[in-house]
């Protein structure tokens, strides 16, 4: 059992349950054991970064600082989302290379009794640690439902191959690791120029014609190569790609230019356990909003159109509280 | 027992240098020398001046004069590194009659000067350094240059246009010369270009002649299909093993008739000469017009040697020239010189994966598009796709692939512009397709180069000022499908364009060869970060290198085209020529040696020498230097326990001499008051 | 290495701003390097909506031109996909770059002042939102963010964001409460402290 | 005392790559600081432990031994033994009292003159750090000049 | 000259453990020829004197002192200044007085540490922990004890020195030939040779007397040679990975240790000319370690466990660094 202290994000928790989900299902079958960080907090992902930056780095060295001091043995910290793989991965490489920032950091870490000395962690992502601790070999031997017959895309999306600070991906541009792992479980995997191209980002939010257009050159592209569906690593791109998928069309329709399928958008970690035998209904299926079903079916999976899972309670949905805006004070609270 | 300061006797001069502002603009060269004279007149400075250039024709004579009429002892002179003028000043000393070894030269530019800004405080360390150099001058000794016969043979290692040219100068001027050459042909690159820039004339009718000069020459023995496995010796007198790996062809019978080429079953890739474009057979002669015409048969892909059945070529040789059960030979020559002429590798475009070389079928190198140009090429010179059969209607020709990019190597590989302009012009002349130049700088900086660029520039090539971004076949558009996509910022619109093409041409950088820091080792010289071979002096001395004796030429040295590797080459055999004239070469008496008494015959030296000049003598027991192997590293001083190694010019004396000198001046503020 | 400041007893400000942006950019920014190759331009995969390409901006901060540079929509509309970060030749941190851009458009007011401003300014307030919201809970709260900017940015979207929460909700994607971590007061206490430490 | 404490480092360069790094980062107007004062060898394998320690004994507060990269020794392979007898005399001179921190090895080619300036800048700042050596100036017998009560108060 | 005509003979034991007075007075038949030649004046250990007589005497009235022990205290410094002045010739005796020997090892402690070791700990009886005090009030008056010195010094550090004899202690016969030489000296069929010579001793090391076969050294692994399992009683102990100081010892003792399958620990200090006898061997043990890794080497180093006691064991106060920060830093 190889033991890793894991982040899981803020999205694990809401638009990326399917990941958790998943995740949690074949965790035993990959023999790893993924310790959360005991009360982490949000990595700020790429807004905070444009706001501040002293803060934005403690924001993180907090995550850093509790890690190491949670790390007992183990020295790796597997993050399960892009931004937060970045965002961690960043700031103990820039802690190091700016000592002003590392020192600045560590000042306000000490506020808060932390303190986190750069390079003394290895952060990896759950795609890395899969492929190349794991590895190909024991992902293989655990394979009991081939997907042969799936056409997938592999898609990586921009911030797991880069800036890549410790030099682990077999490239920025076309990394194979993926295609690799996808392989292993007997899909079909399309060479995929656009794997590592973005999904848009947070431009959903803030221009989302931007945002539809680069959705909507990356679900071209899949057409083109006949996927049935893409598989994903990240949270946000999953989001982006699933739930503004026929937005984007849309737009794309609007622009003269076709695009004849639909994709599913799955995590990856959806695929392999559906390849390790796992209950589909146990993986996530049916929290898409491009239903996987039909594609599944191709081969001879069943996968639940609507959310299996009960639906969460509502509770006392009056009184909440605002977030406070800056340059406000709290007082609504 | 205890470490007094020695009596000193000497009569030492002190020359402090200003080097016009070079020295004197950060240390006050006039305080020094006035604290030399001063403070160091109780270790025997009776003479110290400073002077503007101490180099100068006066400068030195500053020094005779001294000599003369002080009678000076000793001297030393504190200006720049001894590796420029330490001769300079020597020679000044034996022109005045003292011997040339008793003179110390202390760098305070390179050392102090150039790196330090802080005028007080490079004041006081030109003191310290000035004041370690007369501690350590004290212990000079009168010592003789060691003489050494120059063997007239020289070997040239590489077989390309650079060493073809070294190789014909020396043989022309009536002396030996050994040729190494790792392919089964020499000719290197050029033998693969169809036309050279700017004049366009025919890279074969231009390297033919000399090709088969070589070939002829009765001064040159030349060795193919061989490397050099090792190098022993030194400047004069260099032992050199040669591997001659087996043909598997008895030369003396062939007639380079190439039935056997023709016959034989193995096809392959040939990934040297035709840069991975073309076909060779397993037994082949890379190209026509080889030098020597004799094939040679692939081991590793010979279906004989591979599956033990075949011998197919020796079934139609007409004159018996296949001989299965040749081996590698060793063979042994003797040089005084050597010249390194091996050349560059080309950069793997691949690792650009942006790019797409590898993955888009229409995206070639460099070099393969110059055999797609070359006459004798795959296509027989018709520029076309890799389907072997399209003409493309536009083609793009990106620049600085692996050059000025510091994810791979951060130097400009100076042919490329020139080389994608003759390219432009190739593809423009041949098949009338648009072409694109994608390029960060335009450099045509040599005689007829940048009239060359005006002449494509009218020929209607366009001409974009971008680093290429991305090469792809991700349409996005109608107009895009089925064809190239150059992603690229038009940096003079300030806009991003995507240029469709269907053929892209990636001018790869020029990078040391893959072994060269092997090859470094084995002759014993430097290689730069970057991996090129570093020569003795970057603008006066630019073919030498710091290990007497080899020489460097071509692209061995830093990328260059072909008029500056031919330079080159008759550089090196200019500076060779003259030596080998002079018959004998004076070296620097900086040797070891064992005081029989002390030794006590432990041997723990015996492992320390690399060059075999220590030898034991089992029958008095004791260790002895030969001084004509040592090379005067001192390691072998260092490890004796009974301290029974001494070692001229760098002995224990004089270091420990300089030691304290330059520890007797010490910043004001950086002792403690002494204890008690 | 970092290079070297510009003659620093030039009095002419302009000199300064490359400098400044490089001081308060995360790591050694290495914006002086630049050699305005455009791979960044070329690389962009969003550089049909700004106004200065990455290069172009970066000409503009090294000619001091400071309000036309902190006006720029150029950093707003960054992805952060860092294509360019790694084919840049010359290593320079682009994309953190931007992000000190960005705070520096924030602090000088510019941003909001320019014919882009739409869009610098829907960024802008994505981002304050989210801060907002973490610096509360210590955690990203989906539907406060999303509902707060939806309003704020897109008022007239909206309503067709509506379908696309409840969305979410109805597949276990949404959390309608905010979660808030043990330790906010410590990471209160390490924020505002940061605050204080801002680098120049 | 020791805030405005320069120490003195003593640098033995090789001739082949150090003293060559030295000169090129001279002639590239590399700054490092001035605290640095070099002796030329002709290989990294000449360094006689002796040497140190009479630099340490003489006044230096640090040591830089500089040599080829390993495998590239202009000698072929007597930078190791550089390596070798370094390794055994800092262990030596741990027991003297003498922190490893002030005696380094580092590798640096012809061609590394960038590197050789970061290399003695790093040991000035770490030996500074470390603080004056002061080791007795032996030849005036300064230290027996303690009278013994001193030390009892101590 | 004395009343007897015979030259005056003094020796002198200052921080020594006396086995270099019995290595003299083991010289055998010699000692005979010794008294027929000498007027012995002042020797403490063999008969009764004080001070004040030798103060008494001429300057250089003494023709030959022969000193072993290094300079400790107050009174050990004193006493070589006053026979310094009175003698023609000094001869540093014995290890301790040319290197510091096992005395000067003190010299890597802190005069506390030194104090502890002989007042306090397990060898010593002294349950009131009573430390002895330098200057103490009695009714007569104030009494005194030499002052002890923070580090060892070599007789050489504090007078100069007319030769030198190694050895711990310097051999028998090497004392009897040495005493022969004067003896001719004397009666002018020989002649002294120059001073700051070491005498009784020869220039090259003990390897030169060992008859142990020898190769070229590559050393895989340091022991110790109570570890050896088969150890060759013929082979060089060094190949064999033990650490022989005889490399860099001095030659004189004819080899004896490693004869007898003991390694040499270097009780004849350095060989001729060497500055430091600790640098030599540091060096030529490192030379010969086969390895070309960074953490193999630290691996064989480790065989050395104490490496400043393996090289300086008698050499310390007369090596280039002489003591250990501990002893001199306040």
């Amino acid at each position: 059992m190889k033991k890793y202290l894991f982040y899981p994000g803020c999205s694990m928790e809401s638009s990326a349950h399917a990941y958790a989900e998943s995740l949690s299902q074949i965790n035993d079958v990959m023999d790893m054991d993924l310790v959360e960080i005991d009360d982490w907090n949000c990595c700020g992902a790429t807004e905070y970064l444009g706001i501040s930056l002293v803060p934005a780095y403690a924001l993180i060295g907090r995550n850093l600082a509790l890690a190491s001091k949670q790390a007992n043995g183990s020295k790796t910290v597997v993050a399960s989302c892009s931004a937060c793989y970045l965002n961690l991965a960043k700031a103990d490489h820039y802690m190091a290379e700016r000592p002003i920032l590392g020192d600045k950091v560590n000042e306000a870490l000490a506020e808060g009794g932390l303190n986190y000395t750069p390079g003394s962690l290895s952060i990896r992502h759950l795609l890395d640690i899969m492929v190349y601790d794991i590895g190909l070999d024991h992902i293989k031997s655990k394979v009991v439902k081939p997907l042969t017959g799936l056409r997938v895309a592999p898609y990586l999306g921009c911030m797991v191959p880069r800036p890549d600070y410790y030099k682990n991906w077999s490239d920025h541009e076309h990394p194979t690791e993926l295609d690799d792992l996808l392989r292993a479980l007997g899909a079909e995997v399309i060479d995929f120029p656009l794997k590592t191209h973005c999904c848009g980002g947070h431009m959903t939010q803030i221009s989302p014609d931007t945002a539809f257009e680069m959705i909507g050159r990356l679900l071209t592209s899949a057409d083109t190569f006949k996927a049935d569906v893409i598989a994903t690593v990240c949270p946000m791109c999953q989001l982006n790609l699933d739930a503004y998928q026929a937005d984007a069309i849309k737009y794309m329709h609007a622009q003269g230019r076709d695009i004849q399928s639909r994709f599913p958008i799955l995590f990856f970690t959806q695929l392999m356990g559906v390849a390790f035998g796992k209950d589909p209904k146990t993986l996530g299926f049916g929290r898409e909003f491009v239903k996987a079903t039909e594609a599944m079916s191709r081969i001879g999976v069943e996968t639940p159109a609507e959310d299996v899972q009960a639906k969460p309670k509502r509770k006392k949905t009056t009184g909440l509280p605002m977030p406070v805006m800056p340059g406000r004070s709290g007082e609504e609270e | 027992m205890t470490t007094e300061k020695s009596e000193n006797k000497e009569r030492i001069g002190v020359y402090v240098c200003h080097c016009g502002s070079n020295i004197a603009g950060i240390v006050d060269v006039q305080d020094v020398a006035e604290w030399a004279g001063r403070d160091l007149a109780e270790r025997g400075v009776v003479v110290s001046r400073d002077y503007k250039f101490m180099c100068s024709s006066l400068g030195q004579e500053l020094i005779e004069k001294d000599i003369q009429e002080e009678g000076l002892t000793r001297v030393v002179v504190a200006a720049c590194s001894p590796h420029l003028h330490e001769a300079t000043f020597r020679t000044a000393c034996s022109r005045a009659g003292l011997n040339p070894y008793l003179c110390e030269l202390v760098s305070i530019r390179e050392q102090v000067s150039w790196v330090h800004t802080d005028k007080e405080a490079a004041t006081e360390k030109s003191k310290a350094v000035l004041s370690g150099g007369v501690e350590r001058v004290i212990h000079h000794e009168p010592l003789e240059p060691l003489h050494v016969p120059i063997h007239p043979a020289t070997l040239v290692v590489g077989g390309g246009i650079s060493g073809i040219q070294a190789a014909l100068e020396i043989a022309d001027a009536g002396f030996p010369v050994y040729m190494v050459e790792r392919e089964p042909s020499i000719g290197g690159h050029m033998a693969q270009f169809d036309k050279t820039f700017p004049t366009l004339d025919c890279s074969a009718c231009i390297l033919t002649p000399k090709m088969v000069s070589v070939g002829n020459h009765p001064n040159i023995n030349l060795f193919t299909w061989s490397e050099v496995e090792k190098v022993d010796g030194y400047v004069g007198n260099f032992t050199v093993t040669i591997r001659k790996k087996a043909r598997y062809i008895k030369t003396e019978l062939c007639t380079g008739c190439g039935i056997c080429q023709e016959k034989c079953p193995k096809k392959l890739i040939d990934d040297v000469y035709e840069a991975g474009l073309g076909y060779r057979k397993a037994v082949y002669t890379p190209f026509p017009q080889a030098v020597p015409k004799y094939p040679v048969i692939d081991r590793e892909n010979c279906t004989f040697f591979q599956k033990g059945t075949c011998k197919v070529c020796q079934k139609f040789c007409p004159t018996d020239a296949i001989d299965f059960e040749q081996e590698d030979e060793l063979i042994t020559v003797q040089v005084g010189n050597i010249i390194l002429a091996t050349g560059f590798d080309l950069f793997d475009p691949r690792k650009v994966s942006q790019y797409g070389y590898g993955r888009l079928a229409n995206v070639f190198s460099s070099l393969e598009f110059e055999r797609l140009t070359n006459a004798a090429g795959p296509t027989n010179g018709n520029i076309v796709l890799r389907d072997g059969v399209t003409t493309p209607r536009a083609v793009g020709i990106i620049h600085c692939v692996g050059s000025r990019d510091r994810n791979f190597n951060n130097y400009c590989s100076v042919i490329c512009c020139m080389q994608s302009l003759k390219f432009a012009h190739l593809v423009h002349e041949r098949t009338g397709a648009t072409v694109y130049n994608f390029y960060i700088d335009m450099r045509t900086a040599y005689k007829e180069y940048d009239e060359f660029y005006q002449r494509i520039l009218e020929e209607g090539t366009l001409f974009v000022r971008g680093k290429v971004a991305e090469v792809t076949g991700a349409a996005r558009s109608p107009g895009e499908e089925g064809r190239l996509i150059i992603q690229v910022e038009d940096t003079l619109a300030g806009k991003q364009r995507r240029i469709p093409v269907d053929m892209v041409i990636l001018s790869a950088a020029l990078q040391p060869r893959y072994d060269a820091k092997e090859v470094a080792h084995k002759f014993g010289i430097s290689c730069s970060a970057n991996g090129w071979y570093i020569e003795k002096h970057p603008k006066l001395d630019p073919v030498a290198t710091m290990t007497e004796g080899i020489f460097i030429a071509g692209c061995v040295q830093g990328p260059k085209d072909i008029p500056t590797s031919v330079s080159q080459g008759a550089a090196a055999a200019a500076r060779i020529l003259g030596r080998i004239q002079q018959k004998e070469i004076a070296l620097e008496p900086v040797r070891a040696s064992v005081d029989q008494d002390k030794c006590s015959g432990c041997r723990i030296c015996n492992s320390m020498c690399p060059f075999n000049a220590i030898i034991f003598h089992e029958d008095r027991m004791v260790t002895e230097v030969n001084p004509a192997l040592c090379q005067g590293c001192g390691t072998c001083i260092a490890a004796c326990p009974a301290g029974a190694i001494s070692g001229t010019g760098f002995s224990d004396q004089q270091i420990l001499a300089q030691i304290e000198g330059l520890l007797m001046v010490n910043f004001e503020h950086a002792r403690v008051a002494e204890l008690g | 290495m970092k290079a070297q400041p510009v003659n620093p007893n030039d009095p002419n400000p302009n000199l300064r701003f490359l400098e400044e942006v490089s001081a308060k950019t995360a790591g050694v920014s290495r914006l002086e390097m630049c050699i305005q190759c455009g791979t960044c331009g070329g690389s962009c995969p969003s550089a049909e909506d700004m106004d200065h390409t990455p290069r172009g901006l970066f000409a503009l901060i090294r000619a001091g031109m400071r309000e036309e540079a902190l006006r720029s929509n150029t950093p707003w509309v960054c992805v952060s996909c860092y294509h360019c970060v790694v084919r840049c030749p010359q290593d320079v941190h682009i994309t953190d770059v931007m992000y000190t851009l960005k705070s520096m458009a924030i602090q000088s007011g510019l941003y909001s002042d320019s014919p882009s401003h739409k869009i610098n300014k829907a960024a802008a307030g994505f981002s304050s939102t989210f801060i907002g919201n973490v610096n509360e809970y210590g955690r990203s709260w989906e539907v406060g963010l999303a509902t707060v900017h939806a309003l704020k940015h897109f008022p007239l979207r909206a309503p067709s964001m509506a379908p696309m929460a409840l969305g979410l909700w109805a597949k276990s994607r949404l959390n309608i409460t905010p979660k808030r971590i043990k330790g906010i007061d410590q990471l209160k206490a390490i924020i505002a402290k940061a605050n204080t430490l801002e680098v120049s | 005392m020791t805030e405005n404490f320069e120490p003195v480092i003593i640098g033995f360069t090789c001739n082949w790559c150090s003293y060559r790094a030295a000169d090129l980062a001279g002639t590239a107007r590399i700054k490092y600081p001035p605290n640095v004062r070099l002796i030329r060898m002709m290989c990294s394998g000449r360094l006689d432990p002796s040497f140190v320690m009479k630099a340490f004994s003489e006044g230096a507060d640090g040591v830089l031994i500089t040599g080829c990269h390993p495998g590239e020794c202009h000698y072929l392979e007597q930078n190791y033994k550089a390596l070798r007898r370094f390794l055994l005399m800092r262990r030596t001179l741990a027991q003297f009292g003498i922190e490893p921190g002030r005696v380094k090895l580092v590798w640096a080619s012809a061609a590394e003159g960038v590197r050789l300036a970061n290399e003695i800048s790093k040991i000035v700042e770490e030996v500074r750090a470390l603080g004056p050596l002061n080791w007795p100036k032996w030849k005036d017998n300064g230290v027996h000049k303690i009278a013994l009560h001193e030390l009892e108060e101590v | 000259m004395s009343a007897n005509g015979k030259p005056k003979f003094a020796m002198y034991w200052a921080a020594s453990c006396g086995g270099c007075e019995i290595a003299v007075l083991n010289i055998g038949e010699k000692i005979l020829d010794f008294d027929a030649n000498f007027e012995v004046v002042f020797w403490p250990v063999a008969m009764d004197a004080k001070y004040k007589d030798v103060e008494a005497m001429p300057d250089q009235s003494i023709l030959l002192t022969l000193w072993n022990g290094g300079i400790r205290n107050k009174e050990n410094e004193e006493i070589a200044h006053l026979l310094r002045r009175k003698s023609q010739i000094l001869v540093a005796f014995g290890s301790c007085a040319t290197e510091g020997c096992i005395p000067g090892l003190a010299n890597f402690s802190s005069t506390e540490e030194i104090f502890h070791a002989a007042y306090d700990s397990i060898s010593s009886e002294n349950p009131e922990k009573l430390r002895p005090q330098y200057r103490t009030q009695m009714p007569e008056g104030e009494i005194s004890i030499p002052e002890f010195y923070p580090t060892l010094r070599t007789l050489d550090q504090v007078v100069k020195v007319d030769y030198y004899m190694p050895g711990c202690p310097p051999e028998s016969h090497q004392i009897a030939s040495v005493i022969d030489l004067v003896i001719q000296v004397l009666q002018g069929k020989a002649t002294l040779p120059p001073a700051g010579s070491v005498i009784g001793a020869g220039i090259s090391t003990v390897c030169d007397d060992c008859p142990r076969q020898r190769n070229v050294k590559l050393v895989k692994k340091f022991t110790r040679i109570q570890a050896l399992q088969n150890p060759d009683p013929t082979l060089c102990l060094l190949e064999q990975g033990v650490p022989c100081n005889g490399p860099a010892t001095r030659q004189g003792c004819g080899a004896l240790c490693p004869q007898a399958g003991a390694q040499c620990i270097g009780c004849y200090g350095p060989a001729e000319g060497v500055i430091d006898y600790g640098a030599r061997l540091i060096s030529a043990f490192a030379s010969v370690i086969d390895s070309t890794d960074p953490d193999e080497i630290e691996a064989i180093l480790d065989g050395i466990p104490d490496p400043a006691g393996q090289f300086y064991r008698f050499n310390l106060a007369g090596s280039l660094l002489r003591a250990g920060m501990k002893s001199w830093s306040r």
